[in-house]
C-alpha cells in the first residue's frame, strides 16, 4: 500500500485581489505519476506555485511527505524533496550550463541512485556540448533540457514538470516521455502538466482536470480514455 | 625613472584601496542587484569602529579585527531589519532608502562620536619607510594595503567564480524565486553576502583611516569613485572592478603627477597650472564616459565574464 | 522692538558642523558675558543651518530678515554662502557681520555700508606666511593647495609676498581628492627647500598624516595657512608639532578679554577649546553690542550704528584693531606653533608677530569713501 | 482606473493646486513674506522634479545628472547678466537652448547605455559640467556668480516683485505639468512608455527606440533649464555647488518621494520634502536622524510614494 | 498562391552567423514565395530563432544577403524592416507587461500608421487606432480581454496577444517563432484555424515544433540541422524524407497523420 506523498485539500490562492484557485484538491501517492490537465488559464501553474510556496495559498492544507507545508518558505518545501521544472524554463541566464547544473546539485544522501552531471549529459548530450555556454545563449529547446536536468540534479522525491515538453523537437519530446516512463519505472513520483493527452494517458496513472481553479474530474487513464466527452468538455479535444 | 616607479606605486596603492571599497559594492550591487548608497556609510562605520576599538584595546591589530567583526554584524543587522525587503524592488527605491540611511548614519555618528572626527594612529612598526628598489622608499603601511587588497581580490574571485556558493549567489541575482525552488535559503545567503559586502566596506574604511581621516561623510566622495570603478569594470565583475580600480588609481595619480608638466610643454606655465587640475578632476569622469560610450556595459560585462 | 534680534547663519549639520558648533558656542559665551542684554534690551538669537549650500544659506538669510525681522545677521563660514546671501541683507539694509568668510569681492567691489567683518580677507593670512618665510630666509618653496577659489587665493597670497623661488605649484581636486601621495612625491623630488600648503578641515588632517608617513617631515619643512587649528589638532596630534602657521588670533594672546574668553569657554564647554572661528564670533557679538549701546537700543538708527561700528570701539579678543574703509579689520598677524601645554596636551602658541596692522590688498577696489 | 474622479488623490492634488494659487493672498493678509519666498523656491524645484519625472517615471531613464540643467539654465542667465545683457527675452531662450543642446549631446552619448550604466554616465557628465563651471574664474569659479539684476521683460512683468515672480514660477510649473500631461498621453508619449516597458518589442514593431528616448530626454532637460533660469533669478546667484551630484540625488528623492510616474507626484514630493527639511531643521539640528529613517519607511511601506498611498486610499 | 510568379518575397543567400565557435547559421539559402506559408523545422538549437532574428534585423549576419520585396535589407536596422512590412512574434513572449492588451496592439497599429512624433493629441482617444487594435484582438480571440493588463493574462493568452501585435503592423511577411508553444489543445486548434485564415492575406514563415500544426498548414517546409538546410519541399516529401526522420521527426510522424 503506497503512502501519500502529496496531498492538497481545499486550496485557495489569489494574485493580489483576483482569486485563481477556489478550493482545489489533489493527491499524489508515492511512486505514482499524476497528470494535471485543464485549458489555458485554469490554474495549473498556480497550483504548482502554491505547492512550492511561491505564491502562498490563502486557505486549505498542503501536505508533503507527511508535513504541513502551506506557509513554509519555498526553499524549505523544495528541500523536503520537490524538484520543479517551471513554466517558461527559468534557467539562470548568467550561469553556464555546467554551473546551472552544479548550482542545483544536492540531496545526494537521500537518494539511492543519485543523479550526476554525467547522467544528465547522457540523457541530453546537447547539454554536454554546450557546457561552457552562458544559459542566456541557449536555444529555447536547449534551455528546456537544462531546466529538466537541473530539476533532476536535486534528486527529488517528487518531480514536477510544468509544460516541460513545450518547444522541444518531436524526437526529443519522445525521449522525454521515454525518460519519464523510465523514471516512473524506478519508482519516481511525478506530477506533470502537459497538453499532450495521448502521451499522458499512455504513461500517467491518474489524472486531474481542473476548471476555473477547481478539480472537476479525477480518474485513471482508462477512465479518461473511456470518456471522450470529458476530454471534449474540459480540454477542448 | 625612480619618480615614475614611485608614482606608479602610489597609483597602484590608491587603486587597490579603491578596489577594497568597490569590491563590496560590486558584490552587493552586481550580484544581488541592490544599489547600496549606504556602502559609504559602512565604510565610515568601519573607520569609526577601528579608531574606537584601537583606542580601547590599545592594540592596532586587535582593534582592527574587532572593527571588522562589528561592521559585519552591522551589515547583517541592517540587511535583516530593513534592506532585505528591498531586493527585487526598483533601483530607485533602493537609492532612496539607502540615501535615507546615509543621512541617518551621518547624524548618528555625530551624536555618538561628536562632529569633530577621530584619528587612528599607526603602530610604529607600520610607519617606517621600506626600501623596495634601491633609492625608492615606500611607506610600510601603504605596502601593507597593497598586500591586503591583493589577497582580498584573490579570495573573492575564487569564492564567487569557482565555488558552488558563488554560483548560487550569482544565480540568485538573476532569479530569486527559482533558487528558492531548488531548496536554497536565498534570504540567508543574501544576508551573508550583504554582511560580507559590509565587512569589505568596513575593511576599506579602516585601512584608509590612518592615511586619510575618520570623519563624518568620509564615505560619500569616495563612494562615487567606487561607483565609477564598478561601472567601468562592468557591474558584478570582481575582475572588472579589480582592473578598473587599478586603472582609475593609476590614471588619477599619474594624471596629477605628469599632466601639469605635459601641459606646460604646450601651454604657458600659468595656463597649465590652472588647466591641469581642472582637467585631472575630469579625467576619471571622462574616462568613464568614454568607456561607456564605447562599451555600454563596461569593460567586463558580467554576463559574458 | 523691545528685544534685539540677531540671526546667525552657519553650518550645523554635515561634516563641517564642528565649525558651526564652535562659532555658536563662542557666540553664546559672548552673550553670557553681556548678561544676554544689549543696550538694556534682552537679546534673542536665531541660529540657522546653511548645510554648506549657497542657496540654502540664502533662503535662511531671507527667512531671518523677512520672517524673523532680525536687526543683525552674523555668521557665515563659507565664501559662496556669504556671496549668495549678501544681496538679500544689503537690499534690506540689515547689518551683516561676517564672522569668517572673507572673499576678495567683500573687501573690494561688493563692500557695503551694512557689511562688516570680524575676520580677515582671505589673502591676508597666506601673505603673512610668505612674509614669515622671507624672515626665515627660505629660498624656495613648493606650493600645494586645493583647486577652488579660496585655494587659489591662498597660493596667490603667499606668492604675492614670498621673495624666494616658487619651484612648483600643485592644485588638487576639491573636495574629492583624499590622497596626496602624487603631490608629495613631486614635492620631494622638486628639491624645494620648503612646502607651503593650505588644507582646511579634514583635508588638513589627511595631508599632515601623509606628509609624516611619506618620511619627508625631517627633510623638507612645511608652512601652512588655515591647516592647523584647535579643531584639527586633536586629529593631527604629533604630526602637527613643529609646523608653523599664521593667524590673526591665537588662544594665548595676552590680553584680558582673551584670557576671559578662553578660560570661560573651556569651563563652559568642557573638553573643547575655542578656535579662531569662535574668537571671530565672540568679537561679532561685541561689535554688535557696541552699536546697540551707542544708540541705546534703538536699532532703527542705522547710520549711527554704522558710524559706531566703523570705530571698532570694543575690546576685541585679538587686541585692538581698526577698520579699513571696506569694513575689513586692519590687524596684526601672528606666527603660531604647536607645542605641548602644561597638561601635556597639544596646543597652539604665539611665537612672534609677523606683520603689524596689515591691510588687505583689495581695499582700493571698494567704492566706499 | 475607473474609480470616480472624487478620490483622496484628486482631492489632495486639487487642494494643493488651490493652496499654491492662493498663497500670495495668505501672505499679504498675514504679512508673512517668508512663506512666499519659501514656496517660490519649492515651486521651482517642483518644476525641476516634474521634468525629471518625465524621463524617469515615463521614459524609464534614471538620470543622476539632472542638477546640471539647473546650473546651465542658471549660468546662462547669470553670465548674460554679468556681461550686461539683462533682457529676459534673450536670457531665457538662451537658457533653454543651452539646456536643450547639452541634453542633446549628452543624451546621444548616454543613451547607448542602459540601467545603472545610464545612471552613472549621466552623473559623470553632470560632474564634468560641475568642474567646468568651477573653472570659470571670470564668472566667480566655485565661489559663484552674483546676479545683481533679475531678468527684465520690457515692463511686462517685474521679477523683483515677489508676488509677480511667484505667479510667474507657478505659471511655469502648471504650464510644465500640463505640457508633460499632454506629452505623456500623446502618440509620442505612448511610444516612450512602451520603450520603457520593452525595448526589444518596440524595435520589432518598428520604433527606433533611442530616437524617442532622446527627444524625451531633451524635452525634460529643456524644462529643467527653465527651472534653472527661475532659480537663478530667485537666488540672485548661481554657483557650481548647485550642480553637485547631491543636488541631482535630492531631485530624484523628491520624485520618488511624491510618486514616480504620476503627474502631480513630484510636486507633492517636493513640497513635502523641502517643507520637512525646513521644519525638521527648525526643530533639531539632528533633523537627518529623523529624515533618514523616514525616507526608509516611506520606501518600505508606502510604495509608489505619497501618490501611491493616496491612490490606495482612494481604492478602499 | 496564384500570383506567385516565381519572384520570391524573401530571398536569403548564403547567410552565415556564428557565435564563438558554433555556426548557428551555416551558409543558408532560402526563398519564400509571396502568399505561401513556409514552415521551418529542425532540432533544438538548429538555428531557427537565429535565422528569424537575422531576418528581422535583431541580429546581423556575418556574411550573406537578405532581400525582401526586391530590396536588399541585409544592413537595414530592425525598426526600418518592420516598416517595410516584416513582423515577428517572439519564441519567448515579449510584450509591454505593464500595458493593457489593447494598448499593446494600439502601439503597434500606431507604428504602422507612422507619425509618432505627435506630442499633443491623446493617443488613447484616436478612434482608428483603437478600432484597428480591437479588431486584431478579436481576431486572435482576445476581444473580451482588451482592458486586462498583460501581466495578468495567462501564458496562452499572451501567446495570442503576441500574434495580435504582429498583425497590427499590417505586415507583408509574418515571421512566427513557435506560436503554438504553451497553448492548450483548444487554443492550438484555434490558432491553426486563425493561421489558416491569415495565410490568405499574408505570407507567413512559421517556426514550430508542433508537427500536426505544421503538416496541416504548410505549403512548403524547410528543415534545418546545425544551421544548414538538409531538405526543403512539400509536406509529404518532408514527412517521408529519411534524413529528416532520423534527425528530427523520429518514426511517429511518418505514419500518424492525425496524432
Ligand atoms: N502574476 C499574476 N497576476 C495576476 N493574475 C495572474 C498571474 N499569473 C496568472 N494569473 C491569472 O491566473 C489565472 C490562472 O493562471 P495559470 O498560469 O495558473 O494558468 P494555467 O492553467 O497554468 O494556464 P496555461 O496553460 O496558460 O499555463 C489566469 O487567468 C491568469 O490570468
Ligand atoms: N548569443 C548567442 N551566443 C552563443 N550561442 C548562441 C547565441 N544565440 C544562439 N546561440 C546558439 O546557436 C544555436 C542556435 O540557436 P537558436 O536559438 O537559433 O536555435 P533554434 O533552432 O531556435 O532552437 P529551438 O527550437 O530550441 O528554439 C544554439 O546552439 C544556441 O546555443
Ligand atoms: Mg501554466
Ligand atoms: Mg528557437
Amino acid at each position: 500500500m503506497a503512502e501519500t506523498l502529496l496531498e492538497i485539500d481545499g486550496v485557495e490562492t489569489c494574485y493580489g485581489l483576483s482569486q485563481v484557485l477556489f478550493g482545489l484538491s489533489l493527491k499524489v501517492q508515492s511512486g505514482e505519476m499524476v497528470a494535471l490537465m485543464g485549458r489555458n488559464g485554469m490554474g495549473k501553474t498556480t497550483t504548482i506555485r502554491s505547492i512550492m510556496g511561491m505564491t502562498g495559498a490563502r486557505a486549505g492544507t498542503i501536505r508533503f511527505a507527511g508535513e504541513q507545508v502551506r506557509s513554509l518558505p519555498s526553499y524549505k518545501i523544495a528541500k523536503l524533496g520537490i524538484g520543479l521544472v517551471p513554466e517558461g524554463r527559468q534557467i539562470f541566464p548568467n550561469l553556464t550550463v555546467y554551473e546551472n547544473l552544479v548550482a542545483a546539485s544536492g540531496n545526494r544522501q537521500g537518494a539511492s541512485d543519485p543523479w550526476t552531471i554525467e547522467k544528465i549529459h547522457a540523457l541530453f548530450p546537447r547539454l554536454a556540448e554546450r557546457g561552457n555556454n552562458m544559459g542566456v545563449t541557449l536555444s529555447g529547446g536547449e534551455q528546456q533540457m537544462l531546466a529538466i536536468g537541473r530539476a533532476l540534479m536535486t534528486n527529488p522525491k517528487l518531480l514536477i514538470l510544468d509544460e516541460a515538453t513545450e518547444g522541444l523537437a518531436p524526437l526529443i519530446r519522445e525521449e522525454i516521455w521515454n525518460c519519464l516512463s523510465m523514471l516512473k519505472g524506478r519508482g519516481q513520483s511525478v506530477l506533470v502538466i502537459d497538453k499532450n493527452v495521448a502521451n499522458l494517458s499512455r504513461i500517467a496513472d491518474r489524472h486531474y482536470i481542473i476548471e476555473r481553479g477547481r478539480t472537476v474530474w479525477t480518474g485513471t487513464s482508462e477512465q479518461l480514455i473511456a470518456e471522450p466527452d470529458l476530454q471534449h468538455r474540459y480540454l477542448g479535444i | 625613472m625612480l619618480v615614475l616607479v614611485e608614482q606608479s606605486l602610489n597609483g597602484l596603492q590608491f587603486g587597490l584601496l579603491l578596489f577594497l571599497l568597490a569590491a563590496g559594492l560590486t558584490l552587493v550591487f552586481g550580484i544581488m542587484d541592490f544599489v547600496n548608497l549606504a556602502h559609504g556609510s559602512l565604510y565610515m562605520m568601519g573607520a569609526y569602529f577601528a579608531a574606537t576599538f584601537v583606542a580601547w584595546t590599545n592594540s592596532f591589530v586587535l582593534g582592527i579585527l574587532m572593527a571588522l567583526g562589528a561592521t559585519l554584524l552591522l551589515g547583517i543587522a541592517l540587511e535583516f531589519i530593513a534592506l532585505r525587503h528591498l531586493y527585487g524592488r526598483d533601483h530607485l527605491d533602493q537609492v532612496l532608502a539607502t540615501f535615507g540611511l546615509i543621512l541617518f548614519f551621518n547624524d548618528a555618528v555625530r551624536l555618538i562620536w561628536g562632529p569633530a572626527g577621530l584619528s587612528l594612529p599607526l603602530p610604529s612598526w607600520l610607519t617606517v619607510p621600506v626600501q623596495i628598489v634601491p633609492g625608492v622608499f615606500y611607506p610600510a603601511y601603504r605596502l601593507s594595503i597593497i598586500v591586503v587588497a591583493l589577497a582580498v581580490a584573490a579570495m573573492l574571485y575564487l569564492v564567487v567564480m569557482r565555488t558552488r556558493i558563488g554560483m548560487l549567489i550569482r544565480a540568485g541575482a538573476s532569479n530569486r524565486e527559482m533558487i528558492g525552488a531548488l531548496g536554497i535559503n536565498i534570504k540567508l545567503l543574501f544576508t551573508l553576502v550583504f554582511g560580507l559586502g559590509a565587512a569589505l566596506a568596513g575593511l576599506a574604511g579602516l585601512m584608509q583611516a590612518p592615511i586619510l581621516t575618520v570623519q563624518i561623510g568620509m564615505g560619500e566622495n569616495i563612494l562615487i569613485l567606487a561607483f565609477v570603478i564598478i561601472v567601468i569594470g562592468g557591474i558584478g565583475s570582481i575582475r572588472g572592478a579589480f582592473l578598473a580600480a587599478i586603472f582609475v588609481g593609476m590614471i588619477d595619480t599619474l594624471g596629477r603627477a605628469f599632466l601639469p608638466d605635459l601641459l606646460r610643454t604646450v601651454l604657458s606655465s600659468a595656463a597649465a597650472s590652472t588647466a591641469a587640475p581642472a582637467l585631472s578632476s575630469m579625467l576619471i569622469y571622462l574616462l568613464m564616459a568614454i568607456v561607456l560610450v564605447v562599451r555600454p556595459e563596461g569593460l567586463f560585462p558580467a554576463a559574458k565574464r | 522692538g523691545d528685544t534685539i534680534k540677531i540671526g546667525f547663519v552657519s553650518t550645523f549639520s554635515g561634516p563641517t558642523a564642528v565649525i558651526g558648533n564652535d562659532m555658536r558656542n563662542s557666540f553664546e559665551l559672548a552673550l553670557d558675558h553681556l548678561g544676554r542684554k544689549m543696550g538694556g534690551k534682552p537679546v534673542e538669537v536665531i541660529y540657522e543651518d546653511d548645510g554648506q549650500k549657497p542657496d540654502v544659506g540664502k533662503q535662511k538669510t531671507e527667512k531671518l530678515i523677512q520672517s524673523d525681522k532680525v536687526d543683525f545677521i552674523a555668521g557665515y563660514i563659507w565664501s559662496n554662502v556669504l556671496l549668495a546671501s549678501l544681496k538679500t541683507a544689503v537690499d534690506s539694509k540689515t547689518f551683516l557681520i561676517s564672522a569668517n568668510a572673507g572673499p576678495s569681492q567683500l573687501a573690494g567691489e561688493l563692500c557695503s555700508p551694512y557689511v562688516f567683518s570680524t575676520s580677515w580677507q582671505n589673502d591676508q593670512t597666506p601673505q603673512a606666511v610668505g612674509t614669515y618665510m622671507n624672515q626665515k630666509g627660505v629660498k624656495s618653496v613648493f606650493l600645494i593647495g586645493p583647486n577652488y577659489a579660496a585655494g587659489k587665493d591662498m597660493l596667490a597670497g603667499v606668492k604675492s609676498t614670498f621673495k624666494g623661488q616658487v619651484v612648483g605649484e600643485e592644485y588638487t581636486v576639491w573636495p574629492s581628492q583624499l590622497d596626496f601621495s602624487a603631490e608629495l612625491t613631486k614635492a620631494k623630488n622638486s628639491k624645494a627647500e620648503s612646502i607651503f600648503v593650505f588644507y582646511p578641515g579634514a583635508a588638513g588632517v589627511q595631508f599632515l598624516n601623509q606628509y609624516a608617513q611619506a618620511g619627508i617631515k625631517g627633510q623638507i619643512p612645511l608652512y601652512t595657512a588655515f591647516t592647523i587649528d584647535e579643531l584639527s589638532l586633536p586629529l593631527q596630534k604629533d604630526n602637527a608639532i613643529g609646523v608653523p602657521g599664521a593667524q590673526q588670533w591665537v588662544n594665548d594672546l595676552p590680553n584680558a578679554e582673551n584670557k576671559k574668553f578662553v578660560e570661560d569657554y573651556r569651563k563652559k564647554y568642557t573638553g573643547l577649546r575655542p578656535t579662531f572661528y569662535g574668537a571671530q564670533s565672540y568679537d561679532a557679538v561685541n561689535l554688535i553690542n557696541s552699536a546697540v549701546v551707542a544708540v541705546k537700543g534703538d536699532t532703527s538708527k542705522k547710520d549711527e550704528m554704522k558710524a559706531e561700528m566703523e570705530k571698532a570701539n570694543f575690546k576685541s579678543v585679538r587686541g585692538p584693531f581698526k577698520y579699513g574703509k571696506n569694513h575689513i579689520p586692519v590687524q596684526n598677524f601672528y606666527l603660531q606653533d604647536v607645542v605641548k601645554d602644561a597638561d601635556g596636551q597639544l596646543s597652539l602658541k604665539t611665537v612672534a608677530t609677523i606683520v603689524k596692522d596689515d591691510q588687505d590688498r583689495f581695499v582700493d577696489k571698494c567704492p566706499m569713501k | 482606473m475607473k474609480s470616480s474622479t472624487i478620490n483622496a488623490r484628486n482631492v489632495v492634488v486639487a487642494l494643493v493646486a488651490l493652496g499654491l494659487t492662493l498663497l500670495p493672498v495668505y501672505s499679504a493678509l498675514t504679512g508673512n513674506i517668508f512663506i512666499l519666498t519659501l514656496f517660490t523656491r519649492i515651486i521651482i524645484f517642483a518644476l525641476a522634479a516634474a521634468s525629471l519625472n518625465l524621463i524617469m517615471g515615463y521614459g524609464g531613464m534614471m538620470s543622476f545628472g539632472h542638477a546640471a540643467y539647473l546650473g546651465i539654465g542658471g549660468y546662462a542667465v547669470g553670465i548674460l547678466a554679468f556681461e550686461g545683457i539683462g533682457s529676459g527675452f534673450i536670457q531665457w531662450p538662451v537658457a533653454l537652448a543651452a539646456s536643450a543642446l547639452y541634453a542633446l549631446v549628452i543624451g546621444a552619448l548616454s543613451l547607448r547605455t542602459r540601467g545603472v550604466y545610464f545612471i552613472m554616465i549621466t552623473l559623470a557628465f553632470a560632474q564634468m559640467a560641475y568642474y567646468v563651471t568651477s573653472g570659470l574664474s571670470r564668472y566667480g569659479g566655485d565661489d559663484g556668480l552674483t546676479i545683481y539684476k533679475r531678468s527684465t521683460f520690457g515692463g511686462l512683468i517685474d521679477l523683483s516683485n515677489r508676488t509677480q515672480f511667484y505667479y510667474l514660477c507657478l505659471a511655469c510649473l502648471f504650464g510644465g505639468i500640463y505640457l508633460i500631461w499632454r506629452i505623456v498621453n500623446s502618440r509620442f508619449g505612448m511610444v516612450v512608455q512602451g520603450v520603457r516597458s520593452n525595448e526589444q518589442r518596440m524595435q520589432a514593431i518598428g520604433y527606433h527606440a533611442n530616437r524617442y528616448r532622446l527627444v524625451c530626454f531633451v524635452i525634460s532637460g529643456t524644462i529643467c533649464g527653465l527651472a534653472g533660469a527661475l532659480l537663478a533669478n530667485n537666488t540672485d546667484f548661481v554657483s557650481p555647488a548647485g550642480m553637485y551630484w547631491t543636488r541631482s540625488g535630492e531631485l530624484m528623492v523628491m520624485v520618488v518621494f511624491g510618486g514616480m510616474g504620476s503627474l502631480f507626484g513630484p510636486v507633492i514630493g517636493t513640497i513635502v520634502f523641502l517643507l520637512l527639511e525646513e521644519l525638521l531643521s527648525q526643530f533639531t539640528e539632528y533633523w537627518a536622524l529623523i529624515m533618514g529613517p523616514l525616507l526608509l519607511l516611506i520606501v518600505l511601506f508606502a510604495r509608489g510614494g505619497i501618490m501611491g498611498v493616496l491612490g490606495r486610499l482612494s481604492r478602499d | 498562391m496564384t500570383d506567385s510568379a516565381g519572384v520570391p518575397l524573401l530571398r536569403v543567400e548564403n547567410l552565415i552567423r556564428s557565435f564563438g565557435g558554433i555556426k548557428a547559421t551555416d551558409n543558408l539559402s532560402l526563398d519564400v514565395l509571396p502568399g505561401e506559408l513556409h514552415a521551418i523545422i529542425g532540432p533544438n538549437g538548429a538555428g531557427k530563432t537565429t535565422l528569424i532574428s537575422q531576418l528581422t534585423g535583431q541580429l546581423m549576419p556575418n556574411s550573406g544577403a537578405i532581400h525582401f520585396a526586391g530590396r536588399d535589407v541585409t544592413a537595414v536596422p530592425a525598426y526600418q524592416r518592420s516598416r517595410l512590412g516584416l513582423a515577428r512574434s517572439f519564441q519567448i513572449t515579449s510584450l509591454l507587461r505593464d500595458f493593457t492588451a489593447i494598448d499593446n496592439v494600439a502601439i503597434a497599429a500606431q507604428a504602422h500608421d507612422g507619425h509618432s512624433f505627435r506630442f499633443w493629441g491623446a493617443a488613447r482617444k484616436e478612434k482608428h487606432l483603437r478600432d484597428a487594435a480591437q479588431a486584431a484582438l478579436t481576431r486572435v480571440g482576445l476581444g473580451q480581454r482588451a482592458n486586462v493588463l498583460v501581466s495578468e493574462l495567462s501564458h496562452g493568452e499572451q501567446r495570442e496577444l503576441e500574434l495580435a501585435v504582429a498583425l497590427a503592423t499590417k505586415p507583408q511577411l509574418l515571421l512566427l517563432d513557435e506560436p503554438m508553444a504553451g497553448l492548450g489543445v483548444t487554443e492550438s486548434a484555434r490558432m491553426v484555424a486563425l493561421l489558416k485564415e491569415l495565410r490568405k492575406e499574408v505570407t507567413i514563415v512559421l517556426v514550430e515544433h508542433d508537427m500536426e500544426a505544421v503538416f496541416a498548414l504548410a505549403d512548403r517546409i524547410t528543415v534545418l540541422v546545425y544551421g544548414r538546410v538538409i531538405a526543403s519541399g512539400d509536406p509529404d516529401a518532408i514527412r517521408n524524407n529519411e534524413e529528416v526522420k532520423r534527425a528530427y521527426l523520429g518514426d511517429q510522424h511518418a505514419v500518424t497523420r492525425h496524432g
